[in-house]
Parts: structure tokens; C-alpha cells; sequence
């Protein structure tokens, strides 16, 4: 389970690094195989089949539609790479660092002696990279990639704290991720239309 | 009975009085000024003669500038009535009453002013109107300098009051005090000059411009009127120490005639000595007299 | 038929006033009629009422249990019942003039005036009656968005529209003062209903907060400075018979707000307050005097005179706090007498001044004085009545406003008895020589506006053409300047109930205020009596008249009508005095408040000695309209532009927002 | 009870399937408006069966007063809504490349979101309700983005990001509080609400505030909570305006749901003046911050918006007193504030179409032109700002009494003037619109039937509202305050 939660991690950081959309969604398929994997190591662990539902479910879902459904946008967007990010990509790895302190830091003071404190802490700091993520970069595909790195951690933490949720409120959030992607995904493709480009800080005229 | 017939006796006496005292002013001053000057009856003769003569009445006029010479006349009577000690209806006279009495008067004569429709009249009626202003405040604190401690603004009690009251310096500060707000309600140097005929220089004398015969006749009267109601109330509330002796009613008479006299003379003293004021000093002028009031109030 | 008859008589009266201008499909012409009529009737009822209450005593009249909010009664005590008698009257009177003023405004949205006119006359009568605080404040507040919609009528004019909103904007956050205070009392109180108000046990910050909310949210209402800024604005553009309830009734239910607060609900009061009520209202009588004076446009000068006017009756307000702190009762008595009456008086003839300005500006379709002039030859009753109301404002003896003036300057002459020491004496003296410069200023004021708009000739040619008004529009002038004299000779007309009233509040005696029904007042707080002898001054005024005609007709002398004299030019309009001309003396004594800017414009084309064209402009500065209120306008304005960056439209601003807010709320959290 | 709460779950979407395989435009009209009235007339029914007997439930669905109140007011507004749109959205694609599917696709998402809001309401399980209230999130994304412009494409990107993000911090909590259900030991139904209001004394204290914070700021993102409001000006103001109308009214109201539902677990648990400092403190935060955009202001869309956003917080404030007063207050508020703006938006609508902008600058002299229209906004926005005697006063009044009556009194009189400023400035624009006799517009065309009769009808319930609230309604929300107050 640990790997597991360092190789969350890893991918995470990779995250901040990364300036290719194609790549990006690669770390993204990764990162969801992983998340899959420690779904299918806790099902091993308790031995209960609805685990196994679930890790299929998210590999279906997030290792399978939502990249195939990014790697096609991205195939769309010609000439699209993330430039100028609001922090250069060192300093957004530092940002992920920080985040890290952060989320142990606080899980340290606010829930002292808790059980699973590793698990917990690293979920809030993949959260926590999944709003920089948001926050630093400019392009809607790793926008979208940010909110699909917060959604992991929180499933993540579901995973490692209550060894995850009923299956029918799973099945409910895969669905909504699927849809929010399709929507985002649908959008971004009209902002290509319409601002011949995926660059979303074009997006500033709505004010006051 | 008697009360009846003092009444209907005090305005007449007050009217034939009123020309006297002025009479008296102007030779005073002209003696001062070393001329001879009018003859002391000469405001009878001029009365006479203006209630002798037609008038002529301004085709723009209206009805206004004809009932105004009658209310400023009744109100000059009325505050004269008010305030006349010795009249029986002294004890219904009250300061502010007094005040609004004299407002009123003004404040018609003002209106008659601008009917006529001439840039000298309306010039005249403002300037009143602006020393009116300026002159309220200073006649109310100089009196409230005799009322507060009195602690009634009956004039009667006032006059009650002020004949108790020893010679103290806030008593002189208030009679200071009321003296010149007096010169400037009766309209004398520095504040207005009652004998000028210099269309711009003229305040009360100014809203007059289109009145004659009668009419003038009947202002001319009540100004004289308003002059001996403000003498005499100096003398009561600032002069009000009598002899000891009491001689009954005659005396007393002969005694306040005195005083009259002298208050009448100072006021040509004062006019004699002094300059008329620019019209825009005048809030200085009454400033120091307001000063004074409450110098006294704080001295008491 | 008793109170509740006329009562409900009244509300059902103004009810259909405000239904049938919707549901009937009639011309205007019979809405004008039925609607106003309506009006005219339902507010006779209201004096009924008011009467009849005053004859039977108190009743409450329970209407109807409020969800949450409890019994909701319609209360008839005295208070109630003097306000409303003056809305009656006041009323009754605009409502038939409307009649007449409303032929002005056939085919311009007639139905919405007529509705509401009579919302508005509905509104006032419920909020002098009504029991519980919430129906209180519906009635408040509807009062004052009827009287929007009355103010903004014309809202055409950009100016119009602008004064309205300002109207609607003040007085809505003095409703909030207002809401604040009241909501205070309630939940200390535990109940909404005014009866279980009085003598509530309160800490003494709580009092006060009370006290300061209630002063300013009625203070709004009032118009008192600083809070005045909407009046002056507000009450000119209004179609005049509104003006008059506005400035005749509207207004004075900030008196009447006070009252209940200060009489019933927070006696016994502190002496603090009674010096704050009496510095603002010193400050209020004297600016708006000044300003008034220094204005030209008619209803203007109305307007600001009625700020006036409600700064000399807060006078009295504060003298009858102090007395009412102090424990004299006599004299807090004497002050609540004062300020009462003058409330009543100053209905009477602000509503004859405005209803008659309302004729003149109708008949002229002017509003500046500058242009008028000559009116009284060809509208000889609107002048005649209006110099009535003039007198009655520069409080000439014999008008009613004279009387009530006296009352307030007795209430100021005693306050050394309520303040000990050299300020209460200095502080009462200079207050009366206040009031008396406030009062000369005033007849300056009415000297000024009767003279330039009714005398000499015609300025303009609108003036000119000026014709005289119709009968609905001069009787209820005439009734009210028959009112104002009326009650200048016999004031007890109005004082008894006002006594009867004063009577039942525990702080207050009205003992001292004797009535001598021959003589006049007699007011028995100081050492000594003082007395105002009306009839005597009447009787001496009487007889200098009679002695004057004597003098002059008791022998035919000639009269010939000539010009007036002007060196020698035949005169014309533009030889006379203007408006701006006679207040100039003053404008320059009073330089340092009003701080007059000139300008003068001189065309040289063509001769460079006397030139062929010459303007002159005036401009006084308002100083807490430019001093405070442009100044914080405006630095709302540019601090909201500096707050809406945070709305920058860029995405990542927003999500750290919502980071920030996650971050400052788990470390608050972990405190 | 339980087959009508399916049925109202169900007729949605099928009325959006038959929309989908209808053709004419007419008959696609009239489906909408058959379902719409269906749903609406099962969701007063279900209102007054759980007046006449309770709450009921059964696994996943359960309803009681609470979800009453506001079913009560999706069922009003979906449709007064769906009834304005039939005029409206004609005029909306008339210059649309190919209206009929654009006209389709419209009512289908309607339908959608009409789905995902009654779902919210109806479902037991926290961890339900949160998948519902995203999904609100995306099926109104669409409307929101329905004209694909770029302001719409803008507005409904921010719309998705800065919600979803919020609402990611709402499953947050929501999987802290099930840890702490986890941690007490205890059985129960993984988030039951029923379970874990059963068990609220006994979580964690300190794992409860934590994931109370979170939620808070996860569905104060949706409620619109000021500093987490910033999606909603934008989202309100570029959607077609029936469907601002029902984000405002409706979604709003359902988030705050959401919120009233966690509140009244945590009250158990967490100290009271810690919840009522957060949401006091984030109430009259969101009062506050509004004040500057209402002063200033160019878009009458948006006006509206940060009005939405003023009022969320009014409620919030309310619901942070907590006394069962306030509360009422704050469900009443809820309702009042729902109808009147929902009916302010439809006119907006009306007066952007007439226009053609929603640049205040450009809009003049709408009395003059249309005077219904004219007074009929003018009307609204004075009920909006709280003039009596609609309801919107009362609600505002009984929560200011409350805040004096609950030891709040210096926020009580802030609000007081705040409430005076948001007036000043709803005011200044909106006399600018209506009064004023320059022309904006040259041709007008008359309301549509359907538009007229959608703002009467709001117009009507905000008045009697403010008079008279049937028996009915008036228990059901007594009970749903107990609810929230933990009664």
C-alpha cells in the first residue's frame, strides 16, 4: 500500500513538471492505474468482492475513457503546450514540496496519533497538488488533469481511511467524474472553436 | 374705570410724546454739532403738514404698500402700549412679544419696499432686513442680561427686577450692550443715518422713497414712536434707580422725564462722536454689543 | 358613531381610493373626482376619528393575531390622536385642492398619482394608530415608497429622478436605524405590541444605543442636519399638494416616532440627550434658514424652510428632555407643549405656503422667483392667502406660528433651570438669541419670497400671464390661512387636546400652561408668571390701526397714481430688486458658512465700457452636501471600483480563494 | 409515498427522452410542458403527504420537512421556468443556425437538471447527495454554456472548475465524516443521514469540525458564499435567463440544503459557537462583499447575480444563529428569496431580449416603452431589497429579529445597513433603467403569454406570501426548522 501511495506521489509531482498535453494525460492513466491498484490491494487485503467491482470500475473509467477521451482532445489541439505558467515548472515542484509539508504538517497537528497518518497526509498533499495544478497552469487539458489528480487523492484517502465507500456512492462519483471530463472536454474543444486556442486565461472578460 | 381710561390715554400720550423726544435728538445733536438747528417742535410742524397733503401712489404698487404704513403704525403703537411702564398694560407686556411686535412692523414695511418696483427701495428693504437679522440676537441677549436673572420674561417683573439690582459691572456691560443694539434699531449713526437724503446710502429711509403725504406721515410718526418705546425701555431696565423720595405719581414722572432726557441726549452724543459705519462693519458693531450680554450673563 | 366608526370609515374610504383609479375604465376627469374625493372624505372621517378620541379616551381595537408576531391592535390614545387630527385636516384640505392642482396632470399617469395619493394618506393614518411594531414599520416604510413614486411622478427630468432616489435611499437606511431601535426594545420587551413597551428595564448602553439609533432614523425622516440632504430635494419636484403632506404631515411623524420613543418607551431619559437633540437642532434651524434664504426656486425655499421649522421643534424636543432628566416636570411640560404645537402649526401653514406656491407654479409654469413677480394683481386671493401663510412663518404675533415660537423661546429661557451653572445659563441664552437670529432670518426669508414672487411688476412674460385659480384650489388655502389666524388668537383651540395628551405622561405637567381664555397664555414655570397676552396685543394692534385710518381718512385727501420714481427712466421689471439681490447682505455676512462663489460673465463684443451682454451667477456651497456627503459618495464609489478587482475574471484567483478561505478556517479552527 | 418520489425522480427523464425523439418543435414544447407540470403537481403532492403524515423513507430515498420545503419550492420553480422558457427561448435561437435542435437540446437539459435537483432532495445518504449535487453542477454547465459564446463558454468553464473544485473539498469532508462515523464503533448504514444524526453526539470532535469545514466551504462554493462566489455572477448572467432563474432560486436553495443537512449532524458534536461564528462570520462576509459590486455595476444580469449572493449569505447568517427562529427565518427566506428572484431573472430575460444587452448603459426608458414590463421590474426589485408588504420583508425581518433576540445585535444592525447599501444600489441601476425618457430600443414586441403568466404567478406568490402562508406550508416548515435545530 505504501508503493502504492509513493507512486501516487511520484506521478503527482510529475504532474507539475510536465508542459506536453500528451504526456501529461499519460502520467494521468498512470496515476489512475495506480489508484486501481491500491483499490485491488485493499480488495486483497479485506477479501471483499466489492473492491474488486470498484478497482475495475476505475480502471474501466479512469485508466480507459477519461485518457482515451483526453488523448483524442489533445490529438485535436494542434500546436498546444502549456507556456508561461504562472510559476516556472521548478517552482511549482517546490509548490508540490511544500504542499507536502503542509498536508503532514497539518494531519500531524489537527489529528495527532491518527491511524493511518501516511496515507492521510500524502491524500491531502495530492489534493492539495491537484489545486496548484488548477491554480499554475494555463491550459484547459491540464486544468482538467488537475481536477481529475484531486478527485484520485480523495479516492485515495477514501481507500486508505475508511477503506473506501459504499459501492453505489463510487459508482455515483465515477459517474460524475465521467461526465464532468466529457463536459470539460467538450468545452475545451469549444474554446478551441471559438478562441482558436485552449489557453485559459484568454478567459478574462467576464469581471465586476 | 380708571384702568379703562389709562388705556385709551397711554397711546395718545405716548403719539404726542413721540415727536417731542425726537424734537429733542435732532436739537441736541444740531446744538453739538454747533448749529442751531430745527425748532424743538419742528416733527410737529412736519406731521402736520405731511396729514395735510394728497399722495402719490405708484401705479405698481398694490395693495400691500398701502396697508403697510398702517400695521407698522399699529405695531410701533402697540409695542409702545406694551412697554410704556407707566400704561396699565404693563403687566402683560413680554420681551419676546415685544420683539415680534417690532418684527412685524418691519417685516410689512419690508414687503412695501420691494412693491414699489424701485432698485432703491428693495436696496432699502434688504439692508433692513440684514440689520433686522443682525440686530434680533443682540437685542434678545441684551435683554435675557435683565430677564435671566429675573427669571420671567415679563417686562414687568423685569423692571421689578432691574430697580433691586445694585450698580455692578455686569449690570453697566448690559446696558453698554443695549444702548447699541438701541442705535441701531432706531436707525442712528454708525448704523443708518436717519438724515441723509443719499439714495444709496439710505436704510430706513430708503424703503420710504415712494411714500408721501399721509403715508409718510403715519411712518414717519411710528419710527418716532418706536424711538421714545426703545429710550424708555433703556431707561427702565438699564436707568431704573428712582429717588427715594416718594412724591407720589408727579414725581416720579418729572423723575423718569429726566431720565429720558438723558438717554435721549446720549444717543445724540453717540451719533455726534461717531461715524457712520461702512453697511458690512455692522456685524462687528453688534458683535461687540452680543459680547458684552454675555460678558454681563457670565459676570452675574 | 364613535372612533372605531370613523375609524374604519376612513380606511375604507382611502381604500377604495386606492381600488377604483385601478378597476374603473373612466376618463380622468371622474377619476380626478371620485379619487380625490375619496381622499377629501376618508381624511374628514380621520379628523372625526381624531376628535372623537379625544372626547371618548383611549381605546385599543384588536384587529387580528400575526403569525409569530402577535396581536396586532390599533391603538387610539391622545398621541395618536393629535398627529392624526392633523392629518385629517392637512388631508382633507390637499385632497380637495388636488381636485383643482390634478387638472395639470389629465392623460399623465393620473390613476398612479390618485392610488398613490390615497396609499399615502392611508399609510400616515395607520401609522399614528397602529399598536405593534412591525405593522409600524410596513406602514413607515410603505408610507415613504408611496411618497416616491408621488415625489417622482415627473420622473421625465433626470434631476427628478435623482432627487427621488436620494429620497428613497436616505430614508430607507434611517428605516434600518429605526428597525435596529426598535427591534432592540422588542426583544427586550418580548413582545412586538407598543403597550408593553413603557418602562422596560434596559441597561443603560442599551438606552442609549436605543436612543442614538431612534435619533438618527428619525432624524432622516425629520430632515434634521446632517441627514437633511434628501428634503430640500425631494419635497420641491413633488406635484405641490403632495409637497404639502409631505412637508405638512410626513415629516412630523418623526415627531411623532419620537414622541413614543422618548415619552413612553425610554422615560425617564438621560440629560445628555437632551443636549445632543439641541445642538443638532440649533445647527438645523440656523443652515436651513440660511440656505432657504439664499434660494431662489420657490418650492425650494419651502422646502429647506421646513427643515427649519423641524430644527425649532426639536429645539423644544431637547429643552423637554433636559427639563424631563432633570425632574421638572412643569417645564419639560412647557418644551413637549411647544414642540407639539409647532409640529401642528408648522402643518398649517407649510401646507397653505406650499399648496399656494403650487397655484403660482402652475399658473406661471415657473419655479424660479427671479421670473415671477406681479402676481398679486392678477392672482389677488393666492397672494393674500399666501402672505397669511408668510406672516404665520416669520411667526408675526397673531399668527399661530408666532404662539408656538413663544412657547419654544419660554422652554429655551428656562433651561438655566434645567442645566445648573454658567452653561446652563449662557447655553440657554445663546440658544434664545439663536432662535431669535433663526426667526429673523426667517422673515427675511418670507419678506423676500412674498415680495419678489407677488410684488412690483412682472418679470417675465409667464408671469405676465398669469391667471388666478380655481375655487377647489383657494378654498383649502383659505381654510388653512383662516386655521393659522385661528389658532394665532386662540391657541387653546389646539392646546387643550395638547394637554390632555401631555397630561397622561408621568414626567410631564402641563399645569404650568394656564389657559386664560381671555388674555391668552399664561405660562406659571419660573418665579413668576409670564404671560402672553394675545388678545391685549390684538386689541393694541386693533386700536393703532383704527387710530391710523382715522388719521388718514377723516379727511378726503387726494390720491394720484403715478410711476415710481427711478431717476428719472420710465421703470421697467428689470429696474427692480431680484431675489439674489436683497439676500445679498446677508450672503456676505454669512460668508463663512455659505461661502459664496460669484461669477460674472461680461460679452465686451462691440463697446469695451459697457459691453452687450452681462451674467451674473451665484453659487453657494451646501456644506455637508459638498464637505461630507460628495466626498464619502465619491470615495464609495472609487473604494467599490478598488473592491470589484478581487472579481478579476481570472480562474486561479478564484480557486485560491477558495484555498485561502480552506487554509485561514483550519488554522481559526485549530486555535 | 415512496413510488411518487420514483415517479418524481422518473417523469424528468423520461420527459427528456420523449424530447429527444420528438421532432416539431411545438409537440417538444408541449411535452416539456407536460412534464414540467407532472413533476411539479407529484412534488406538491409529495409536500402534502408529508405534511398530512411525516417522513418517510425507504433505503437510499427519504423525505421529510425539510426536503419538503424545498420540493415544494423546485416544484414552483421548475415550473414558472419551464413555462417562461417556451416564449422565451423561441426569441433566444431565433438567430441560432438550426433552432429546433438547439430548442431541443435545451429542454432536454432541462429536464436533466430538473432530475439532478430533486435528487438532491430526495435521496438519504450524504455521500448520495453529494454525487446529486455535482451532477447539478454539470447538467446545469451545459445550460449555462447553451449559446456557446465565448462569455458563455468563459462562464461555464469557471462555472465547472471553481465548483467542482469546491465540491471536491465537500467530498473531503464528507469522507472525514464517515471516518468518524467509522471511529465511534457504531452500526449504521455507511453516511446514512438518519444514522448519523443518531449517532452525532458520539463522533469525534475534532475529526468533526474538520470535515465540518470542509463541507462548509466545499457547498458554500455552490451556495455561492462570498469569498467562493465568484462562478456565480458569471454563470448567472451569460445563462439563458430561465435557467439563471432556477440557479438562483432553485440550485442555490438545494445547495443550502445540503448545507442544513450537515449542520444539523454536526450540532451534536462540535460546539455551537463554532458553528455559529463560521457561518455568522461567512454570512455577513457575503453580505459585505457584495455591497462594492452592487455600487458599481454594468451588467443588470450580474446585478442580479450578486444580489443571489446577498441573500445566500443573509440565510447563512440566519442559519448560523440557530435559533429555531432564525431558522425559520432562513427557510422562509430560502422560499421568498427563490420566487422573487427567479421572477426578477425572467424579467431580466424579457428586457435583455427587448435590448438585446445586458449593459445597464444601454438600457433606458423601459417605462416608458413597455410600461408593464417597466413596473413590473420595478415591483420586483423593490421586492427583492425587502420593501413591504411582500414576503421578502417579513423573511429578512423575522431574521433580523432573530439576530437581536439570539445576543447578535451589532450584527443584527450591520445587516441592518448593509441591507441599506445593497438597496442604494439596486436602486441607482435600476431607476436608471426604468425612469428615464431617452430610448434604448425602437421596436418592442409584446410579453409572451407564457412569460407574463410565469411572472405573474411568482409575483402573486411573493404577495400573498408576505400576507397569509397556507397551514400546510406553514407546519412543514416549522418541522424542517426542528429539523435543522436538531429537534
Amino acid at each position: 500500500m505504501s508503493l502504492m501511495i509513493i507512486l501516487l506521489m511520484f506521478t503527482a509531482f510529475l504532474l507539475t513538471r510536465v508542459t506536453n498535453l500528451r504526456t501529461a494525460v499519460s502520467i494521468l492513466l498512470v496515476q489512475s492505474v495506480v489508484v486501481a491498484f491500491s483499490c485491488l490491494v485493499v480488495g486483497l487485503e479485506t477479501g471483499k468482492t466489492h473492491y474488486f467491482i470498484a478497482a475495475l470500475l476505475t480502471v474501466f473509467i479512469k485508466a480507459v475513457i477519461i485518457p482515451y477521451a483526453l488523448f483524442r482532445i489533445v490529438g485535436r489541439l494542434k500546436r498546444e503546450k502549456e507556456t508561461d505558467s504562472f510559476l516556472s515548472p521548478n517552482l511549482s515542484s517546490l509548490a508540490a514540496v511544500a504542499a507536502t509539508a503542509v498536508a503532514y504538517g497539518f494531519i500531524d497537528r489537527a489529528l495527532p496519533g491518527i491511524i493511518s497518518r501516511d496515507a492521510l497526509a500524502a491524500a491531502v498533499a495530492i489534493v492539495l497538488i491537484g489545486l496548484q495544478i488548477i491554480m499554475i497552469r494555463r491550459q484547459a487539458v491540464l486544468q482538467i488533469i488537475g481536477l481529475n489528480t484531486m478527485e484520485n487523492g480523495l479516492y485515495l484517502l477514501g481507500l486508505s481511511v475508511t477503506k473506501g465507500l459504499p459501492l453505489i456512492i463510487e459508482l455515483g462519483i465515477f459517474v460524475d467524474i465521467l461526465v464532468a471530463v466529457a463536459i470539460l472536454g467538450l468545452l475545451t474543444y469549444r474554446l478551441k472553436l471559438s478562441y482558436l486556442s485552449t489557453d485559459t486565461t484568454l478567459m478574462q472578460k467576464l469581471k465586476g | 374705570m380708571m384702568q379703562v381710561i389709562s388705556v385709551m390715554i397711554s397711546p395718545l400720550l405716548v403719539l404726542a410724546l413721540a415727536p417731542l423726544v425726537a424734537g429733542i435728538i435732532k436739537k441736541a445733536k444740531a446744538r453739538m454739532q454747533n448749529r442751531r438747528g430745527p425748532a424743538l417742535l419742528q416733527s410737529y410742524y412736519d406731521l402736520h403738514k405731511l396729514f395735510h397733503k394728497g399722495s402719490i401712489i405708484s401705479s405698481t404698487t398694490s395693495w400691500v404698500f398701502k396697508i403697510a404704513p398702517y400695521i407698522y403704525f399699529a405695531t410701533a403703537l402697540a409695542a409702545a402700549m406694551l412697554t410704556f411702564f407707566a400704561g396699565p398694560l404693563v403687566e402683560f407686556a413680554d420681551l419676546f412679544l415685544l420683539v415680534y411686535i417690532f418684527a412685524m412692523g418691519r417685516f410689512f414695511l419690508a414687503l412695501a419696499s420691494l412693491d414699489s418696483g424701485s432698485a432703491f427701495g428693495g436696496m432699502g428693504g434688504s439692508r433692513e432686513m440684514y440689520i433686522s437679522v443682525l440686530v434680533e440676537p443682540a437685542l434678545l441677549l441684551s435683554l435675557l442680561t435683565v430677564a435671566l436673572p429675573a427669571g420671567t420674561t415679563s417686562m414687568d417683573n423685569m423692571k421689578t427686577m432691574a430697580e433691586g439690582f445694585p450698580l455692578t459691572l455686569p449690570y453697566v456691560l448690559g446696558a453698554v450692550a443695549f444702548f447699541m443694539v438701541a442705535v441701531a434699531e432706531t436707525g442712528r449713526i454708525p448704523v443708518d443715518n436717519p438724515d441723509t437724503h443719499l439714495e444709496l446710502t439710505m436704510v430706513h429711509e430708503g424703503m420710504l422713497l415712494e411714500y408721501s403725504g399721509c403715508y409718510l406721515g403715519l411712518i414717519h410718526w411710528a419710527s418716532m414712536v418706536k424711538q421714545l418705546t426703545i429710550l424708555v425701555l433703556f431707561t427702565s431696565l438699564f436707568l431704573p434707580w428712582m429717588p427715594v423720595v416718594n412724591g407720589g405719581i408727579l414725581i416720579e414722572g418729572i423723575f423718569f422725564a429726566g431720565k429720558l432726557l438723558i438717554a435721549a441726549v446720549l444717543l445724540a452724543v453717540v451719533e455726534t462722536s461717531t461715524n457712520k459705519l461702512r453697511l458690512f462693519r455692522l456685524q462687528g458693531f453688534l458683535a461687540v454689543s452680543c459680547l458684552l450680554s454675555v460678558l454681563a450673563l457670565v459676570a452675574q | 358613531m364613535n372612533a372605531t366608526d370613523f375609524y374604519y370609515l376612513t380606511l375604507l374610504l382611502f381604500f377604495l381610493g386606492i381600488v377604483l383609479p385601478i378597476v374603473m375604465p373612466i376618463g380622468d376627469n371622474r377619476i380626478n373626482f371620485i379619487a380625490h374625493g375619496m381622499a377629501a372624505g376618508g381624511s374628514f372621517s380621520a379628523v372625526l376619528c381624531a376628535i372623537f378620541i379625544f372626547i371618548e379616551g383611549s381605546t385599543v381595537l384588536p384587529l387580528f393575531t400575526w403569525q409569530h408576531l402577535g396581536l396586532v391592535e390599533v391603538k387610539f390614545d391622545y398621541l395618536g390622536a393629535y398627529f392624526l387630527l392633523m392629518a385629517g385636516i392637512l388631508g382633507t384640505v390637499t385632497s380637495i385642492y388636488a381636485i383643482g392642482y390634478c387638472k395639470e396632470f389629465y392623460g399623465r399617469r393620473l390613476r398612479l398619482l390618485a392610488l398613490c395619493f390615497n396609499g399615502f394618506l392611508l399609510s400616515m393614518v395607520i401609522v399614528f394608530t397602529i399598536n405593534h411594531v412591525v405593522a409600524f414599520l410596513i406602514s413607515w416604510e410603505m408610507m415613504t415608497i408611496l411618497s416616491f413614486f408621488l415625489v417622482n411622478h415627473e420622473w421625465e427630468q433626470t434631476a427628478n429622478r435623482r432627487a427621488a432616489y436620494i429620497y428613497l435611499v436616505m430614508t430607507h437606511i434611517g428605516t434600518a436605524f429605526i428597525i435596529a431601535a426598535f427591534l432592540l426594545l422588542a426583544t427586550s420587551a418580548g413582545s412586538f405590541s407598543f403597550s408593553h413597551w413603557g418602562h422596560i428595564p434596559l441597561s443603560e448602553a442599551v438606552r442609549n444605543s436605543i436612543f442614538l439609533l431612534g435619533l438618527i432614523g428619525f432624524g432622516t425622516k425629520a430632515g434634521i442636519i446632517p441627514v437633511h440632504v434628501w428634503l430640500p430635494q425631494a419635497h420641491p419636484i413633488a406635484p405641490s399638494h403632495v409637497s404639502a403632506l409631505m412637508s405638512g404631515v410626513m415629516i412630523k411623524s418623526a415627531v411623532y416616532g419620537l414622541s413614543r420613543l422618548l415619552l413612553e418607551f425610554l422615560a425617564p431619559v438621560s440629560l445628555w440627550w437632551g443636549l445632543v437633540v439641541l445642538v443638532l437642532a440649533i445647527l438645523t434651524c440656523l443652515l436651513a434658514v440660511l440656505y432657504a434664504l439664499m434660494e431662489n426656486n420657490l418650492k425650494k425655499v419651502l422646502a429647506y424652510s421646513s427643515v427649519e421649522n423641524m430644527g425649532i421643534i426639536f429645539l423644544s424636543i431637547g429643552a423637554g428632555l433636559v427639563f424631563a432628566a432633570k425632574g421638572q416636570a412643569l417645564l419639560a411640560g412647557l418644551a413637549w407643549t411647544a414642540a407639539l404645537f409647532h409640529a401642528f402649526n408648522h402643518g398649517l401653514f407649510k401646507a397653505l405656503l406650499f399648496l399656494g406656491a403650487g397655484a403660482v407654479v402652475q399658473a406661471t409654469h415657473l419655479k424660479d422667483m427671479e421670473e415671477m413677480g406681479g402676481l398679486i394683481k392678477t392672482m389677488p386671493y393666492t397672494a393674500l392667502l399666501f402672505l397669511i401663510g408668510s406672516a404665520a412663518i416669520a411667526a408675526l404675533p397673531l399668527s399661530n406660528g408666532f404662539v408656538s415660537e413663544w412657547l419654544t423661546f419660554q422652554s429655551l429661557f428656562y433651561l438655566p433651570q434645567g442645566i445648573e451653572g454658567i452653561g446652563g445659563k449662557l447655553g440657554g441664552a445663546v440658544l434664545v438669541a439663536l432662535l431669535g437670529l433663526t426667526g429673523a432670518l426667517a422673515a427675511a426669508c418670507f419678506v423676500k419670497v412674498f415680495g419678489i414672487t407677488f410684488l412690483a411688476k412682472p418679470r417675465s412674460h409667464r408671469a405676465q400671464a398669469a391667471t388666478e385659480r380655481e375655487w377647489t384650489m383657494l378654498v383649502p388655502m383659505g381654510v388653512l390661512a383662516g386655521l393659522c389666524i385661528t389658532l394665532g388668537l386662540w391657541p387653546n383651540l389646539v392646546l387643550k387636546p395638547l394637554k390632555m395628551m401631555l397630561a397622561t405622561y408621568p414626567e410631564l405637567s402641563t399645569a404650568g400652561l394656564i389657559d386664560n381664555q381671555w388674555v391668552g397664555l399664561v405660562v406659571t414655570a419660573g418665579y413668576d408668571e409670564t404671560i402672553l397676552a394675545i388678545s391685549v396685543a390684538a386689541g393694541a394692534l386693533l386700536l393703532g390701526i383704527t387710530l391710523a385710518l382715522v388719521l388718514v381718512t377723516h379727511r378726503s385727501l387726494p390720491e394720484r397714481s403715478g410711476e415710481t420714481w427711478t431717476c428719472g427712466i420710465y421703470p421697467t421689471a428689470r429696474m427692480e430688486y431680484t431675489g439674489t439681490g436683497f439676500s445679498k447682505p446677508l450672503r456676505i455676512a454669512f460668508a463663512s458658512i455659505l461661502r459664496p462663489h460669484r461669477q460674472i460673465i461680461v460679452d465686451v463684443q462691440g463697446n469695451d465700457y459697457y459691453g452687450s451682454k452681462l451674467e451674473y451667477r451665484i453659487t453657494i456651497q451646501h456644506v455637508f452636501t459638498e464637505k461630507i456627503y460628495k466626498p464619502f459618495n465619491e470615495r464609495i464609489i472609487r473604494g467599490a471600483k478598488v473592491f470589484r478587482k478581487l472579481q478579476n475574471g481570472s480562474l486561479r484567483l478564484y480557486i485560491g480563494y477558495i484555498l485561502t478561505v480552506t487554509i485561514v478556517a483550519l488554522i481559526w479552527s485549530s486555535r | 409515498m415512496i413510488p411518487l418520489i420514483v415517479a418524481a425522480l422518473i417523469i424528468p427523464l423520461l420527459t427528456a427522452a420523449f424530447i429527444l425523439f420528438a421532432r416539431a418543435r411545438i409537440v417538444i414544447k408541449r411535452i416539456h410542458m407536460a412534464g414540467s407540470i407532472i413533476t411539479s403537481t407529484v412534488l406538491l403532492t409529495l409536500t402534502y403527504g408529508i405534511y398530512l403524515s411525516g417522513p418517510v423513507g425507504q433505503g437510499l430515498l427519504y423525505m421529510d420537512h425539510l426536503s419538503a420545503v424545498l420540493v415544494t419550492l423546485i416544484a414552483i420553480l421548475t415550473f414558472t421556468a419551464a413555462l417562461f422558457s417556451l416564449s422565451y427561448m423561441d426569441k433566444e435561437v431565433a438567430h441560432e443556425p438550426s433552432p429546433g435542435k438547439a430548442v431541443k437540446r435545451y429542454y432536454i437539459l432541462f429536464q436533466i437538471f430538473t432530475f439532478t435537483m430533486i435528487s438532491v432532495l430526495v435521496v438519504e445518504n450524504l455521500g448520495l447527495m453529494w454525487v446529486a449535487v455535482e451532477a447539478t453542477t454539470l447538467a446545469s454547465a451545459l445550460l449555462v454554456a447553451f449559446s456557446f459564446s465565448r462569455a458563455a463558454i468563459e462562464a461555464a468553464w469557471k462555472y465547472v472548475m471553481v465548483c467542482t473544485v469546491g465540491i471536491c473539498l465537500a467530498l473531503l469532508g464528507t469522507i472525514l465524516l464517515y471516518f468518524a462515523q467509522l471511529s465511534t464503533g457504531l452500526e449504521g448504514e455507511a453516511l446514512s443521514w438518519l444514522a448519523l444524526k443518531a449517532i452525532g453526539g458520539k463522533l469525534d470532535p475534532s475529526m468533526v469540525k474538520i470535515a465540518f469545514i470542509f463541507i462548509i466551504i466545499g457547498y458554500g462554493t455552490k451556495v455561492g458564499l462570498a469569498p467562493m462566489h465568484t462562478w456565480l455572477p458569471d454563470a448567472h448572467s451569460q445563462a439563458p435567463s430561465p435557467v439563471s432563474g432556477l440557479l438562483s432560486g432553485a440550485l442555490l436553495s438545494c445547495a443550502l440544503y445540503v448545507m442544513m443537512r450537515n449542520i444539523a449532524i454536526v450540532r451534536d458534536s462540535l460546539a455551537f459557537d463554532f458553528i455559529q461564528q463560521l457561518l455568522v462570520g461567512l454570512g455577513l462576509f457575503s453580505v459585505m462583499l457584495v455591497v462594492p459590486f452592487l455600487l458599481v455595476q454594468h451588467d443588470v444580469k450580474r446585478l442580479l447575480a450578486y444580489s443571489s449572493v446577498e441573500h445566500m449569505g443573509i440565510i447563512t447568517l440566519a442559519l448560523g444563529i440557530g435559533t429555531p427562529l432564525a431558522v425559520y427565518g432562513a427557510l422562509l427566506h430560502i422560499f421568498n428569496h427563490a420566487i422573487a428572484k427567479s421572477g426578477l431573472f425572467y424579467l431580466a430575460g424579457i428586457i435583455t431580449q427587448e435590448y438585446r444587452t445586458k449593459q445597464i448603459m444601454r438600457i433606458r426608458g423601459i417605462l416608458a416603452q413597455m410600461p408593464r414590463l417597466g413596473s413590473l421590474f420595478l415591483v420586483f426589485v423593490l421586492i427583492i431589497t425587502g420593501a413591504p408588504p411582500f414576503g421578502i420583508f417579513f423573511s429578512k425581518f423575522i431574521i433580523t429579529w432573530a439576530a437581536f433576540a439570539g445576543g447578535f445585535t451589532l450584527v443584527g444592525t450591520a445587516l441592518l445597513v448593509l441591507l441599506g447599501a445593497v438597496f442604494a444600489g439596486m436602486m441607482h441601476y435600476s431607476f436608471q433603467m426604468v425612469f428615464s425618457s431617452q430610448t434604448g430600443t425602437e421596436h418592442t414586441t409584446p410579453m409572451g403569454a407564457g412569460a407574463a403568466t410565469a411572472v405573474i404567478v411568482s409575483l402573486l406568490l411573493i404577495t400573498i406570501s408576505g400576507f397569509y402562508l397556507p397551514d400546510a406550508l406553514e407546519t412543514v416548515l416549522h418541522q424542517a426548522a426542528t429539523i435543522v435545530t436538531g429537534g
